[in-house]
């Protein structure tokens, strides 16, 4: 789960790691221009979307006086970035940047191990450099049960040039950013660029992401810092399929994909691809799904106006077919939208399943093949 | 023989009071495995399905000290804690079932089982199964049968819908190994290609990947070293899925572009492992890859 | 540094972990009669004294009115315990107990190690119980890279015999222990007893030692829980002794002792010891001392009115014998009061060293078999 | 042969640049010691006495691989961490002369040698000597002279004035190995005592303890097991001591009243080794018992 980058730089205010000094507005009617003359022009506006590229995409722009700002906060305001609508933007102070590194810790799923991440080429481009000049990229594994050795973020700061006088800061910096990947769950605390300036070291751009699967302990510690609501998906209905426990997102297909685990769905997506079609989303229900869950699910795709064919590809072990054959017929009673649809269902009580769904007048198929074939041929037409 | 799940297993059920635990310990007993006790703090004296229950693995292990492995259906804020008392108490086979174990616990259970060198099957697995021989896993037994593939799959419903798909053109399996799902596992796809490399029985390995990670190329380097002899036919999942999260900068300089579809069959191709488009496709590209091991 | 009860329960309050309620008063006229009612009688009245048998010097008592609660408290509060004016009481609580515990976290010098000590014979005689019946005492290290595993708890908890609906809340006491434990740079977490009322455990006397040494890292953190001085000696001298640097214990005997380093100062004391006299005290000057500090170490033996004669016995490697001699030079020229003293001085520079004392008229010896057998002959007219 | 400071240690000074540290760099040079570089993080490319200064242990060690030892003069707050460095950059042997470190420090830190089977000296030492060839420490070397008996010292200032006045009756010291006055210390009496039983110069061994702690109890067992069986002569300061501060009931339950001078005493009387009443009555002992070895 990716917070967004003000409610990552609260974070990084609480750690006492230095970020310029700023302040956020959701509603133009509320820029107070006493606020932004304290903070002295030229400014920085930056859209709060959890995207990545933002800036390139025109969400991070540069203002010189109030009626700039104005105009600019007023324009992003009302845009969306590779989707995302804009809420809120961070009016940040502009610092004058003498050099830029990029520090981050993450998991390296190779590895399966924490590492320290740094480099003296931060900023935008930073993937492409180290693409190209990967010796520029220093990577540390760190002992989860020993920590952040104080020595080895020095040597890594000898290693990037960092100026002597900084060197402490830096190692501030890396120390509190490691507390705040442990204490919060991260899968990633990431400062890009880390910015040298006259003033000392400033983190310009940080990103963190929660493991959702921690939130068991960090729900209470996060909601100190943010407001909205924590399960989201970037959709309305992802986020609908969210709070129901399905495993939903949406593509720019037309064939809706519902299968049961994320290997199975996965494969029957590709083999719709192969198959020439494009699907419209890839939903698994996981495991064991009761026929309410089904019903809501199918009623996701269902609702789509994108998806014209929905196909369901089911495998049953712990999942029962007979209680999938249900919840689709279930949801296709309540349907408001008529949709092509196409059942391929096998393993646990698949013939009470396929006997309930003929009665439905439902195309239920035992074998892959079959149904793909009947797929294929309703899609042309 | 077998790997891993083979008639010396006896095994202990963490977490076997909860709903899962309880369901899947009938399960595995018809199964034939030996489910010899199970653990619930606080459920001690209790009785599921004829096993007995303890409050600790230390008083499980008093009474029978015949355990050596163990199958783990703890809620996942517990599991790490749950993993700790097993390798604590010698138990050197674990096979963790709960799904969503926080990532840091994972990265914790991992480097506390290589120290003492357990081994760790999961998290958020089916489990492994040496078909009419043992189960330690949640996989629904009619869809295997014995034979001579290995089966190392990332995937649950594809495995089960694998190993069904070997069955209808008469291959079985020696063993199925749920590597799991998560994002990192105690086992890896390599680690358990070097298992059935070692067993006899086994004459060809079936892999099922998934887009993500690297364990996948790290297998196809090995098998390119010949590091793996054995015939391998694969099927990597997602070459039409969603891009997954963006893990910041950091995702992308780390993999330095592994982990992707192209990637991973970049790899194998490079290996000369036979890939399957589909999972459909597995068992033709296995007759095939036996018919020219002879 | 041992910390006062009412101050580590204020920590246990932090840490979640139930104590009974209470409140302190440091003067009789403050005590409110309200506040005693809301609590509801019997009370406990506790003396805040930083010493172990405080219940058995009396500084422990029930009150079952406001009459009796008013007597206990300003008797406690204009006595002394085992040396120390009771500046503070707590007032408590008093809660029915069906059954006492021990728990405690410290550091096992032998195993070299954190342990965590547990046992069903909880209350004052601890010690003498588990003297005679060791395997009432449960003792587990704990890995201090890994720390302290839920598991290791409950079987604790099992193995003491805490019922069944008490050990979630044991456990989450444990843990809370030793977090603080860690947290706090304890050498000793304990509470003894921790009851088990009919309203669940109880923390009902606890004990936290803070390790000196971690002060450059704790004492903000402390100054939260701590309104005194930290830095106290149990008297005005070792308190004053303690600001200097120097490690200063007063004794019954009438022979005061000034060494450098620990094991001479204590080899010492043996030696005076053994030739029929007693230490007044023990005054380590330590590692390379200066002329100012020697100076003060020996002034404050001399302002002591127990100390008959003072002896000084040094081995100059780091300390240099002359800084040493013009120290004490300077401290007998300030005197007051007129005290024997005899000085032995050895080692780097004690030719120069002993040729100053000899002009300032001090006893001066190489040997330490001289300088006790004048000492001796002193101490007999 | 000497024990621990032989003629093969090529040292490096952590924290070389502040007062203690190049002091001591001086002092040590003028005994022989081959001081090599020096650290202390920000001063790199300094040089203190000839001694050349880097930022980092790897990099010193990049100058200078044949560094195998250390001594340790960085600040308490810092120490931990300095030691890490020199371990995890392969240093087997570390002086740590730093007092006051924080206890649970100390605790991490002999954790953590131990498992990279690293020699901590210390905390809190006046070091090593082997007179006339290699001193890492800080004791004053005119105390010391080149001989036969093996010292083993939780005090410094003792341990000057034992060799000392060993040296008045013509005892020199293959070894002197103060280790260090904290209740915790990387290297235990026993296993400084188990150093010279192997030496084959040393021909007895002087042990100075101190109240507290059960260190000189557990030498003791093993003279008494004959694990350690070249002739003893032991001092126990602190008889007549203050009582150490009270840990609440825990010191009392854990030591079951080992710590004190009569158990230490006790232990040693048991064990058959020679004890002497005040450090001064040691050269005594120690001639005696070489005559009886004879």
């Amino acid at each position: 789960m990716e917070i967004l980058e003000y409610e990552a730089k609260n974070i990084f205010k609480d750690y006492n790691i230095p970020i310029p000094a700023g302040f956020t507005i959701s509603s133009i009617d509320k820029l107070n221009r006493e606020k932004a003359d304290s903070l002295g022009f030229p400014l920085i506006v930056k859209a709060q979307v959890p995207v990545s590229g933002r800036g390139k995409a025109g969400g991070i722009l540069k203002v010189n006086n109030f009626k700039e700002l104005k105009l600019i906060t007023s324009k992003l305001l009302k845009c969306t970035i590779k989707g995302i609508p804009v809420r809120t933007v961070l009016i940040e102070k502009f610092l004058k940047v003498i050099k830029e590194y990029y520090v981050a810790f993450t998991i390296d799923y190779s590895l399966r191990n924490i590492v320290f991440l740094a480099s003296t080429e931060g900023g935008v481009d930073i993937e492409e450099t180290i693409k190209e000049k990967p010796y520029l990229l220093h990577k540390v594994p760190i002992d989860p049960y020993i920590g952040l050795k104080d020595y080895v973020v020095r040597n890594i700061a000898y290693k990037l040039g960092i100026p002597k006088n900084n060197v402490r800061s830096f190692t501030f910096i890396a120390r509190a950013m490691f507390n705040m990947f442990r204490e919060f769950d991260a899968e990633l605390v990431e400062v890009n660029p880390l910015a040298l300036t006259d003033k000392g070291l400033y983190a310009l751009d940080v990103r963190i992401i929660i493991d959702e699967n921690s939130l068991f302990r960090q729900k209470d510690k996060l909601l100190k810092y943010i407001s909205r609501e924590m399960f989201r998906g970037k959709t309305a209905k992802e986020e609908k399929a969210k709070t129901l426990g399905l495993s939903y997102v949406e593509l720019d297909g037309n064939v809706g994909v519902i299968g049961n685990g994320a290997g199975l769905t996965m494969a029957t997506m590709d083999l719709i691809g192969l198959h020439g079609m494009r699907p419209a989303c890839f939903l698994d229900i996981g495991g064991g799904a009761s026929k309410a869950r089904v019903k809501e699910a199918v009623n996701i795709l269902l609702e789509n106006p994108k998806v014209k064919a929905v196909f369901i590809n089911i495998f049953g072990g712990i999942t029962r077919c007979d209680e999938v054959a249900l919840g689709i017929v279930e949801a296709l009673k309540q349907a408001k939208l008529v949709k092509l649809l196409v059942v391929r269902i096998k393993g646990t009580r698949d013939k009470e399943a396929r006997l309930i769904l003929k009665q439905n007048n439902v195309e239920a198929y035992e074998d892959i093949e079959g149904a793909l074939e009947k797929l294929r041929s309703l899609m042309v037409i | 023989m077998v790997v891993l799940a083979d008639e010396k297993r006896y095994v202990l059920v963490q977490g076997i009071t909860g709903r899962e635990g309880s369901f899947h310990t009938k399960l595995m007993i018809e199964y034939g495995t030996k489910i010899v006790a199970g653990v619930t703090p606080g459920k001690g004296g209790l009785n599921v399905h004829g096993v007995p229950v303890y409050d600790s693995v230390e008083n499980a292990l008093k009474k029978h000290p015949e355990i050596n492995s163990s199958i783990v259906f703890v809620p996942a804020p517990f599991t790490l804690d749950a993993i700790y008392e097993a390798i604590d108490n010698g138990i050197k086979l674990i096979v963790v079932i709960t799904e969503h174990i926080p990532l840091h616990d994972e990265v914790k259970l991992v480097h506390y089982a290589k120290k003492h060198s357990v081994i760790i099957i999961g998290p958020n697995t089916p489990g492994i199964i040496s078909p009419s021989i043992c189960k330690i896993g949640i996989m629904p037994a009619s869809a295997f049968s014995k034979g001579s593939i290995g089966i190392i799959s990332r995937s649950g419903t594809l495995t089960y819908e694998v190993a069904y798909s070997l069955a209808k053109v008469g291959f079985g399996q020696t063993t199925a190994i749920g590597i799991g799902g998560d994002p990192i596992t105690g086992l890896t796809l390599l680690e358990a290609a070097e298992l059935f490399e070692e067993d006899e029985e086994t004459k060809a390995i079936v892999v099922i990947g998934e887009i993500g990670g690297v364990m996948e190329e790290e297998l196809a380097k090995a098998y390119a070293r010949g590091k793996i002899s054995k015939p391998i036919v694969t099927y990597i999942a997602g070459k039409y899925a969603p891009p997954g999260k963006r893990m910041g900068h950091a995702g992308a300089i780390i993999t330095m572009g592994m982990g992707s579809y192209e990637s991973k069959i970049r790899a194998f191709k490079n290996a000369g492992v036979a890939i399957a488009k589909t999972p459909y496709e597995i068992p033709k590209l296995v007759s095939k890859v036996l018919k020219n091991a002879h």
